[in-house]
């Protein structure tokens, strides 16, 4: 990549001579005016800009504004607490982009980022989008850390600029498939069936995918395995094809809309499972869901992205999306923590430099995040101590069952009959 | 499988019930207007946020919220056509088609502006009451919904045979100029329809939330089918909407359990596509002159 | 003979001197945008063909752009051809999805709302498909490994995907001149004046629709391969979906239909009056959509010709229509 | 009660009418005869307020109705049975009827219309018809019948005798006198001329936007320029 950059374009002055105004933070001030006027800047602290890219609109507009209020929150809070220390304490300055839900929309947003003066970014809820973005980031040397992109494309792409700092898919898939099975093993191995509700999108269909191949070699048969659209209007069918298989154990794989259909049908039919374990699930680790769905959502387990809910920040920032009447999402927490590994890497690459940025992130050992992983460690862009965690929804809370260490209830499984 | 083809069918038809409402108001705008509303998806979704706020904050039951919700939809209706569409589009049918469009865009950003993407549902106690039909279990709403569907159809149809303002929207539709000299306000009985078309959705909505959720991007998920069932019942005609409605339901139904939900929903667009083809005036239109 | 006006001028020179700028200055912010908008273009510019000329308002030339994605991803990626012929292969593939459909819908008389109403219909049912099956990626559409060099397609340098884009527009709308210009050209407008008497005067309006859009066909494929290769990801929603099919008509209807320019006129306009949204309004989602969609509802009820016609009446060219009293 | 004073309209940067000037008096049938395309139509549309005027002065009774809408005109008590009829071809022969009193006579709708079961016995028959199945004569024959149910005081007549057999032309000026007879105004807008001016008291004739010719029928019949232009003799 980076022996492509230097023949970049005709005029290869234009181009360095951009990269070198776009790198320096302090340079910037004058670009700004100019260009997507963020918001106010204050005359004399210093600033380092950061790139949110999310779907603010389209289907994805859900993940995505709550993506940027984590964001903003985390920046905020680093912001309160001094800056970046190395830069004199610089303030962080987000630079909003909005991706649409679309991959061409994302890749063009890239530009208009870029030309902000970005020192790196994060983005963009679904692995389409971040797969657009990275690769035309990858063109300014931009560092893209990944909140969610679970693809395992976004990290075989030997692209420099890309940091997935939560888990892919496969690494969701075989943590949720052994805490499945030690689930299990405790319960006397009373799931013997499966039955998997996919949506037919990238992240959907990958899963089902996985769980069929893997699914048997914890002793599990996959007795149905059915995808549908998003949106799906009715699961009225789905429903009834589960009800006729007499799963032990319903896997869904879809987004809030279509999980919020789905559980309604279940009750509305009559469906009674051993239990319902979500991989990657919107709803069950969705507070939204367990309040206005509550009868429906009791036990339901997932298998997703979760902060360490013991530490102070994790608590400050629960307080800090309740106060903003925002629901406390994984979309918020991961953003925020993607932030903070922004920030950390900043404060030791002490530039706002794009380059010295990607090489701080690259060598990052951060184990400060409020996500429940150990100490960073990317190889090819891939975050190997990033880990998903177990929720179960338990009366009015989501509780965190899974890992024991980081766990706030113990796990019920299989959930009680129902009655 | 086959032991769920019966209940599979009765899901189909109260679900296609749902696209029998929707599609009522936009045959009657389709079949009098001559255009293709991009905005009805739209005002379908506008809907459901005003039920849903009725009931979050009000604690409006959502069949009561009928008598409020389809009157302020009516004069919406009547308001946007009268002064947005006929005004912008300057009665150029291309251009409607356009000037719709760009309503659904404002719509669908306004109430993504003000309402965020999130995801609303109500959860009514009733939502999980269950009547039995042979070896199917239906939820009531749906139960509701249907025979609504069918209420619906019959009102519009009294209205447009029975009323001096049905007869007057038929022959706005195939004879304009005629209607205009013996006396018809020709933009008055436009926006009537527009206005009807609209309390219809609103209706819809009502019969639709307490088994659904709304979001901006709602509309989309019916303005699609809807589009197919006007075409499959013939334009204009209230009963082929309603039979349409409920034929696509059963269609996308067994589509859906035979080939998948994901390819079944092709079982639709193809049946649309046949019908354009070898029937293009629908099952129930006349055939044009 | 027509003369073009002071406006015309004025207008097709500011985007000529725009886009040569852009070649010999390259600037990435206005390469990223133009190249989303170029892309289209072409798109609009096959739209136009049909629509604009022929008077028959497709609502999914998405079908076509699809296809030409589709076909060269698929050949690419799954049996490793090189991507020029996987390029030929798709426009190829584009033309015959095209000749399919309009053969079935003229062959059966659809037209109007019908026409608009049966190609949407199509691409639902490729969009469908594309999102069905294992070969073409199923719901997780394709993703073309990035390899930049002359042979693979792609190019490091976006000034040269620049370039390769600007060419396609450029040939697209020759074509269009040489279409406007011929025989066929003229039967095309004449069904779209009055399909009755074009039949009567002896035109075969059967052939001549289904050539416009297999012509229409092969420039919305060639979109489709462009897109691709400059974005590398193609899944069933971006390649089938509505929101193609939609920009691919908005350019040509607000640039002015059934003129050489107005597609690409109107799309630069659309794209740049989205992107001055975007910044207006940033930082509040939506927003900038709802000024986008004011915009198109005044252009549509204060410019009825586009702004290419807009452009026509600025200036001395023939007997000033300004003396034209209000009609109706 | 009709004063149509210096009236000029047309389409786009064209002048069809170039300022005409025309009276109808009580219950007076007054025809205007003219070729294709020399602005009948035009005319017809401007009185009924379709077209507005761009110089001229349209006066009903007195009043002014230049450029009111068509309901206006409508309400003042003129009715138009334009060229090629325009009923509706997808109501029945009954709701077209009634659709004629939309705006007046609306309270005396079921004696209009058992009289125009007795004016039209052929309607009568055919009364649960679609309009859009009957013959051509029929159809003329509603579109006429649907005028007269708004109780008209000014009838304008285009054309009724386009597309019609000899026999059913006959019948139908036969039947235009018959109507006048009961007191209505009539204006009919014919190309038909020999048959037009031995029903009309009076006629104009509409060349190039302007009236070439006007006068009593009689005198009209014999003017040579009439007879050598339209009646070929």
């Amino acid at each position: 990549m980076s022996n492509d950059e230097t023949k970049f374009g005709p005029f290869p002055l234009s181009r360095r001579g951009f990269l070198k105004v776009g790198g320096s933070g302090l340079a910037l001030t004058a670009f700004a005016g100019t260009v997507a006027a963020p918001t106010v800047l204050r005359a004399q602290t210093p600033t380092v800009k950061v790139g949110i890219l999310e779907p603010l609109t389209g289907n994805l507009a859900y993940n995505g504004t709550q993506a940027r209020a984590g964001a903003m929150f985390a920046i905020e809070a680093i912001n309160a607490a001094g800056g970046i220390k190395s830069l004199g304490g610089a303030k962080l300055e987000a630079v909003v982009a909005d991706a649409q839900s679309r991959p061409d929309v994302a890749a063009a947003a890239v530009d208009t980022l870029a030309q902000a003066g970005v020192s790196a970014f994060i983005g963009c809820q679904a692995s389409a989008l971040g797969l657009a973005s990275s690769q035309a980031a990858a063109r300014y040397n931009l560092a893209q850390v990944f909140d969610v992109g679970t693809a395992e494309q976004v990290v075989e792409r030997g692209l420099k600029n890309v940091f997935r700092f939560t888990p892919g898919v496969n690494k969701c898939t075989s943590t949720a498939l052994e805490n499945l099975k030690l689930l299990n093993q405790n319960a006397k191995n009373v799931v013997k069936t499966v039955a998997i509700v996919y949506e037919d999108g990238p992240f959907g269909s990958n899963m089902s995918k996985l769980l069929n191949e893997r699914l048997p070699q914890i002793g599990m048969t996959v007795v149905e395995n059915i995808g549908h659209p998003t949106p799906q209007r009715d699961f009225t069918n789905i429903v009834l094809r589960i009800k006729a298989a007499k799963p032990d154990l319903i896997i869904p794989s879809n987004y809030l809309n279509e999980y919020t259909l789905l559980a309604m049908t279940l009750r509305q039919q009559k469906v009674e499972a051993k239990a319902i374990y979500s991989i990657l699930g919107g709803a069950a680790s969705n507070i939204k869901f367990v309040r206005e769905h509550n009868d429906a959502a009791q036990y339901v387990m997932d298998c997703n992205h979760w902060y360490d809910p013991r530490k102070p920040e994790s608590q400050a920032l629960a307080k800090k999306t309740a106060d903003a009447k925002l629901d406390l999402t994984y979309d918020i927490m991961v953003a925020y923590a993607c932030i903070q590994l922004i920030a950390d890497s900043l404060e030791r690459a002490a530039s706002p430099d794009r380059e010295k940025l990607i090489e701080a992130l690259a060598s990052s050992t951060y184990a400060g995040s409020i996500m429940p992983y150990g100490p960073t460690k990317f190889v090819n862009g891939n975050n190997e101590a990033a880990q998903p965690v177990n929720t179960q929804i338990r009366g009015e809370k989501i509780e965190l069952v899974f890992p024991k260490e980081y766990a706030t209830a113990e796990a019920v499984f299989p959930m009680p009959p129902r009655g | 499988m086959w032991s769920l083809v019966l209940p599979a069918i009765l899901g189909g038809l109260t679900t296609g019930a749902i696209y029998a409402l929707v599609a009522l108001g936009l045959t009657l705008i389709y079949g009098v207007l001559h255009i293709i509303n991009f905005a009805h998806g739209s005002l379908l979704m506008l809907a459901l946020y005003g039920v849903y706020f009725l009931y979050a904050i009000l604690g409006i039951d959502p069949y009561l919220a009928l008598l409020i919700v389809v009157p302020v939809f009516f004069v919406l209706g009547y308001v946007l056509q009268r002064g947005v569409i006929s005004v912008f589009s300057l009665g150029k049918e291309q251009n409607v088609l356009l000037v719709t469009l760009a309503l659904a865009i404002i719509i669908d950003n306004l109430a993504l502006y003000f309402w965020t993407s999130d995801t609303r549902t109500i959860s009514l106690p009733y939502a999980y009451t269950m009547v039995e039909i042979g070896p199917a279990f239906i939820p009531l709403p749906r139960v509701i919904a249907f025979v609504a569907a069918l209420v619906a159809a019959v009102i519009l149809w009294l209205i447009m045979s029975r009323t001096r303002l049905g007869k007057a929207i038929r022959a706005v539709a195939i004879e304009k100029r005629g209607a205009e000299l013996v006396g018809i306000d020709v933009d008055h009985t436009y926006a009537m329809c527009f206005g009807i078309g609209t309390a219809c959705v609103a209706a819809a909505a009502c019969l639709l939330l307490p088994t659904f959720y709304v979001t901006p991007q709602v509309g989309y998920a019916f303005v699609l089918v809807a589009f197919t069932t006007v075409v499959l019942g013939g334009m204009g005609s209230f009963m082929g909407a309603l039979v349409s409605g409920l034929l696509l339901g059963v269609i996308e139904a067994l589509c859906g359990l035979f080939l998948g939900e994901s390819l079944g929903q092709i079982g639709i667009f193809l049946a649309f596509i046949l019908i354009l083809l070898f029937r293009p005036s629908g099952l129930f239109g006349r055939r044009a002159a | 003979m027509k003369t073009t006006s002071f406006g015309e001028w004025v207008l097709y020179g500011g985007i000529c001197a725009y886009l040569l700028t852009l070649l010999v200055m390259p600037s990435q912010l206005w390469l990223g945008f133009t190249i989303n908008a170029l892309i289209v273009a072409i798109l609009s510019v096959a739209w136009n063909l049909l629509g604009g000329f022929g008077g028959q308002m497709s609502f999914g030339h998405a079908a076509l752009f699809g296809t030409g994605a589709y076909v060269t991803a698929m050949l690419q990626v799954r049996w490793g051809i090189n991507p020029w012929l996987a390029a030929v292969a798709a426009i190829v593939a584009a033309t015959a999805v095209a000749g399919f459909i309009a053969a079935l819908s003229f062959r059966y008389g659809l037209r109007g709302s019908y026409f608009a109403l049966v190609t949407l219909a199509f691409a639902e049912v490729l969009r469908i498909l594309a999102s069905s099956f294992e070969i073409s990626g199923g719901g997780q559409g394709i993703l073309v490994p990035y390899k930049a060099g002359l042979a693979n397609f792609q190019f490091a340098d976006r000034s040269t995907t620049y370039a390769l884009v600007l060419f396609l527009v450029v040939v697209a709308m020759l074509i269009t001149l040489a279409v406007q210009r011929s025989r066929f050209g003229a039967y095309l407008i004449a069904i779209r004046e009055n399909e009755e008497a074009a039949k009567a005067l002896g035109i075969d309006t059967f052939r001549t629709k289904v050539l416009a859009m297999m012509l229409s066909g092969a420039i919305g494929g060639a979109a489709g391969v462009a897109y691709l290769q400059t974005y590398l990801f193609i899944d069933a929603p971006i390649a089938f979906g509505s929101t193609m099919s939609i920009e691919a008509l908005l350019g040509p209807i607000i640039g002015g239909a059934g003129t050489v320019w107005g597609p690409l006129v109107g799309t630069l306009i659309i794209h740049g009056l989205g992107e001055t949204a975007k910044h207006l309004v940033s930082g509040a989602p939506g927003l900038n959509l709802v000024l986008y969609g004011v915009v198109l509802m005044v252009i549509l009820r204060y410019l009825p010709d586009g702004i290419v016609g807009l452009a026509r009446r600025i200036g001395p060219r023939r007997a000033a229509p300004t003396a034209m009293p209000e009609d109706r | 009660m009709l004063e149509v004073n210096g009236i000029k309209a047309g389409y786009g940067p064209v002048n069809v009418l170039q300022g005409i000037s025309m009276t109808i008096g009580d219950g007076e049938i007054v025809a205007v005869l003219g070729s294709n395309g020399v602005g009948k139509s035009t005319l017809n549309n401007v009185i009924s307020g379709i077209i507005k005027p761009r110089e001229g002065t349209v006066r009903f009774d007195t009043v002014d109705i230049t450029g009111a809408s068509p309901r206006a005109v409508v309400d003042a008590g003129i009715l138009q049975v334009p060229e090629g009829r325009r009923i509706f071809p997808n109501l029945s022969v009954k709701e077209n009827l009634e659709l004629g009193a939309y705006r007046r006579a609306r309270e005396r709708m079921a004696v209009n219309f058992e009289r125009m079961c007795t004016i039209f016995p052929r309607l009568r028959e055919r009364l649960g018809q679609l309009a859009g199945t009957l013959s051509g004569g029929e159809q003329q024959m509603l579109a006429i019948g649907r005028g007269l149910m708004a109780e008209p005081r000014l009838l304008i007549l285009d054309e009724p005798s386009l597309g019609l057999s000899p026999l059913m032309v006959e019948e139908m000026f036969n039947l235009v006198q018959r109507i006048s007879q009961e007191g209505l105004a009539i204006l009919l807008v014919e190309q038909n001329v020999v048959q037009s001016l031995a029903i009309a008291s009076r006629a104009y004739v509409l060349e190039q936007g302007r009236f070439a010719l006007e006068g009593p029928s009689g005198d009209m019949l014999a003017d040579p320029r009439l007879r050598k232009t339209y009646l070929g003799l």
